[in-house]
């Protein structure tokens, strides 16, 4: 249950049986070639998948690189969360629950939970804080449209982290008819490695569609943004055993892997960001899908082993790709997303990145929810 | 730590740094009857805690408590009673002194409720007794670990669900008890939900003690002085002691 | 040029010779299978076709028939419009053209048009009412961060008919560099058969997955909701030589096929909604996709025949159906596409739909452009 | 229809409706020394019309003007000079009889933007003479065609654009008028963006002769009175007879 010296199971006595009920399911649901052939059918009826790898050919040339972009944001829903959340719904069901609970910040992994829960025939608590909530009306409505409840959380910032405490002290309660779903790959195990796996789908397309389009088959670099890091984990987990060269990028406000430090937050050992008396701070990010203080553990495993490295973009340098990419290959990426095209044309500009080298960014969700920010913003 | 055998524990909780007068109404605890006190040390995600134990947190960090300002204070009032901290694992996990310093400023034991039997022998063997939590989903053989490995004593934790004040006490309790005395050496204490006299004297029969968390801190972030909280857990001890 | 006594080319001798100069390129074009394959491999990397054929298990199971989606809302920006823009921005890049021009209503058409305009490298200037500027503000700036112009139209009601009628003018004096792109299977020929042709990958695509996933091959209902009618028109191209019933579902206040008389708009002879003196009428739908006051020639044609049928369904059974979709399947289908969703639910309950048929619903795209109006609606 | 042709013709455009008085301004320019008159039927979407004429046809339809009411506030004044009703094809497809209900009226002619050579063939031959338009795009070929199929006259469109005021007379005006009067044994008139006597005079010098329709029709929405508009059109028959 570890990525090194990170990972664990920091949750309280209540919660150890429902984590290994959760565990001891997902292990043998994912040795079950029925389970597997059922979620990837699911994944291609339901999801869209396989997600095309589209090269952006404009954007390339003006940065003198091979830029492919795994298009995430083609999913039903509109980012990879959903890939995680048809999994751990199907496992849900599996194991017999009735309902689901779930955290969610600004609305995408609570609107990917309602709408496996409807696919399902489940019923979905999804815990938001109330700052969040006044934020993304939108999306609360869009939750309860597909059936879901939204329950506001009004302690701490009454943002993400404490959507996350809110909704798990609401699960020490609720073990017995309900399945946490968790967004990314964070919380107890097994959910870091369970989460990465039900999002490899994106690292293993990614790898098969790479050795046909780069002569090289494989890329030089990977690229993706990180929060959680849920979709640069199931990015990498396809590449881990290449020679590429991994990169995670982290919003300069919410960096658990560039500015964060030991500690255990949510039920799981990693770096979050806290001060000198231990106190985990608020992340701040124009991209309400970085907001969040930690990172997956096995990221900080893969830094500590130089197998993938993290780096930070700022507010400013995501806004000017998110408009440069429109521009140049007609795609609005989210906010996220962005973060990752963002280093990129700075290494391409400062010479990070070779000129020539080939590149694999996984695009993980799709501008229109950002849009209203960016008319703000621009 | 060296807890009472002749009578049942009774065990208050406060939140340190809550309010500005604190470790007055830890010592009005004392003089009413506590065997023991738990002083939570605050941590910003306090995810086993209800809305009162929450607030009080919220309180002290807002009034800006911080580790080396509570330890500063508990150290002039230790020694009359065993203190066990309680804290959350972050604290604990980011700084190798911790469990160092809090015995040096006269702590007798630590509760980290995220922290569970997977995850704590790192922060065994310690001049500090670590106090594991058993919950009423816990398995026997889970059970009979935990009675093994706990030291000073075993917290049995009534509910499933956080802490706070509830109108009666989980029938969970019962089976809990029965099961963990059963297996354990040490006392058990039955904490979570436990706020009336009632609830203490028929929680009392279960096990060896019990401890008082939000019932207490309700009345402290109300306003109550440290006179009036001696007054409340006075009438827990007498009906505890009552039986 | 015509479909029976549809069809057509009405418009003035100025753009006769762009319109031909259109229709040869298209001949040319699509007999021509580099052409194609380019196209097809630009479908499959950046629209992200083939898109999936989602059994609606759950709907299904309420409605007694059997239900199946063709997914256009999983096309990159969400909805079939896209299909038809890539098709004819690579037109216009093959015949050296550097602008596209494009009418848009709510803004769908004139995003999918900025945004195949950014992935040539041309410039677009997209014609829409001032009044639909105004509602749509959030498309509008979205067109414009994909560089493309937005000219407000201030004539007539200042919605979609005006916005075509000005971009046609604007266009009369521009045929030297620039491309009309028209947004559905109207205007002079070749638009609604060139449109059609573009589209057809939904029909085509549709029909190859049936014949996987239904025993019979072939769906005894093939359902799509009707403006213009390109997204229905595509559909029905690829069954409309099998025996599947082909049905047409308007809005109440857009049914040009249900409520229109013969007449000439746009370029176009078809049906309209028009006053006894000829005035042709705005439309109303709650849709604004389907707020035309016409239907593509071919559809009336087909109706002429008895091939297809064309209904109508009103606001409040779009909203009801939009949401049933969404708690029972986990999609959020765009209020154009609720249109067909609702007949079906109208027509299973009172037999129309025979217990046990099978249904192909096109759901021609994703309703997170609603979501503001469904809020004020429910 | 019978047109002049020992002089320049003049054709003024009015719309039908478009003012309350409309019938006293096409009078005033029949005094004027119009040749013909072209009268515009109002239709909902005018294409091919550039701003003035769009905001004469909305303030005809505005004010209710109806086919029905124009034709019959034209019967009472035809019999002068030749008269060219000029449409859109929406309202000449959907009703059958109405090329017979405008000869009825006292029209001779009919003009239609959006019915090109492709289309034209169902409305020839009728009593009504139709006349063809061709472009600066128009090829010789098509031109050929166009002047063997107009009747009455050629309407030559003298800009790649819709109707309306200009600065100076295209530059394509020219060579059209050339290729189209040496293919034409009807009258050539020209038409789009002659709005000065200047551009008249020299459009006249192109062809058979001018039509003036945006630069009548601004006068008539600015509230010109019959008797200020037959002064206009006045001093475009003076420079054209001049030369």
């Amino acid at each position: 249950g570890r990525f090194g010296e990170y990972g664990g199971r920091y949750v309280p006595e209540s919660l150890i049986g429902a984590c290994r009920q959760v565990e001891e399911a997902f292990r043998s649901a994912w040795a079950d070639p029925a389970f597997r052939n059922q979620l990837a059918g699911l994944l291609a009826t339901h999801v869209g998948r396989p997600t095309p790898l589209t090269p952006a050919v404009r954007l390339s040339a003006e940065l003198g690189v091979t830029l492919l972009l795994k298009r995430e944001d083609l999913t039903h829903t509109g980012s990879h969360k959903i890939n995680n959340v048809i999994g751990q719904a199907l496992l849900a069901t599996r194991m017999g629950h009735k309902r689901l609970i779930a955290e969610t910040g600004a609305g995408q992994h609570g609107v990917a939970t309602a709408t496996a829960a409807a696919m399902f025939g489940l019923s979905a608590t999804v815990f938001m804080g109330e700052r969040d909530i006044e934020r993304q009306a939108l999306n609360v409505f869009r939750m309860r449209m597909l059936g879901a409840e939204v329950v506001p959380v009004r302690t701490g910032a009454r943002t993400l982290k404490d959507a996350t405490s809110e909704a798990m002290r609401h699960w020490v309660g609720a073990t017995e008819d309900s399945y946490y779903c968790m967004g990314s790959v964070l919380g107890p195990m097994p959910y870091p490695w369970m989460v990465r796996e039900f999002q490899r789908v994106i690292g293993d397309e990614a790898r098969r569609q790479c050795a046909t389009a780069l002569p090289a088959a494989v890329p030089d670099y990977v690229v993706a943004c990180v929060g959680g890091g849920s979709n640069a984990a199931g990015t990498f987990a396809g590449f881990v055993d290449t020679t590429a060269k991994l990169v995670g990028v982290e919003a300069e406000g919410g960096a658990g892997a560039t500015r964060g430090t030991l500690g255990v937050l949510h039920g799981v050992r990693s770096m979050f960001l806290q001060d000198d008396d231990g106190q985990v701070l608020e992340a701040h990010s124009i991209a309400a899908g970085l907001d969040y203080p930690g990172i997956g553990p096995e990221h900080v495993h893969l830094r500590d082993l130089g197998r993938a490295r993290y780096v930070t973009v700022d507010d400013a340098e995501v806004v000017d790709a998110v408009v440069r990419l429109a521009r140049t290959e007609g795609i609005v990426a989210a906010l996220e997303s962005a973060h990752a095209v963002a280093w990129v044309i700075r290494a391409a500009a400062d010479g990070t990145l070779p000129a020539g080298s080939t590149v694999l960014l996984t695009l993980s969700g799709r501008g229109d929810k950002d849009i209203s920010a960016l008319k703000e913003l621009l | 730590m060296k807890l009472p055998s002749d009578h049942k524990i009774l065990m208050p909780y406060l939140t340190g740094g809550a309010v500005a007068d604190w470790t007055d109404h830890l010592r009005a605890l004392v003089d009413a009857g506590a065997d023991a006190i738990e002083i939570g040390l605050p941590f910003s995600d306090p995810t086993l805690d209800g809305a009162t134990i929450q607030e009080a947190t919220h309180a002290a960090l807002t009034r800006g408590a911080t580790l080396r300002g509570i330890l500063t204070r508990v150290s002039e009032v230790a020694g009359t009673v065993p203190l066990v901290a309680s804290t959350y694992a972050n604290l604990v996990v980011r700084d190798r002194a911790f469990c160092s310093n809090l015995r040096d400023a006269g702590f007798d034991g630590l509760i980290v409720p995220d922290l569970p039997l997977e995850e704590c022998a790192e922060f065994e063997n310690q001049d500090l007794d670590l106090v594991l939590l058993a919950s009423p989903a816990t398995t026997d053989e889970r059970l009979d670990e935990i009675a093994r490995r706990s030291r000073g004593f075993v917290y049995a934790v009534t509910v499933m669900g956080t802490t706070g004040e509830r109108e009666t006490l989980a029938a969970s309790a019962a089976d809990l008890a029965r099961r963990l005395t059963t297996r354990s050496d040490l006392p058990v204490l039955l904490g979570f939900g436990i706020s009336t006299p009632a609830q203490a004297a028929q929680a009392a029969q279960l096990a060896d003690g019990v401890v008082i968390g939000a019932a207490i801190m309700r009345r402290v972030l109300d306003g109550a002085a440290p006179a009036e909280l001696g007054a409340y857990l006075r009438s827990i001890r007498e009906a505890m002691d009552e039986g």
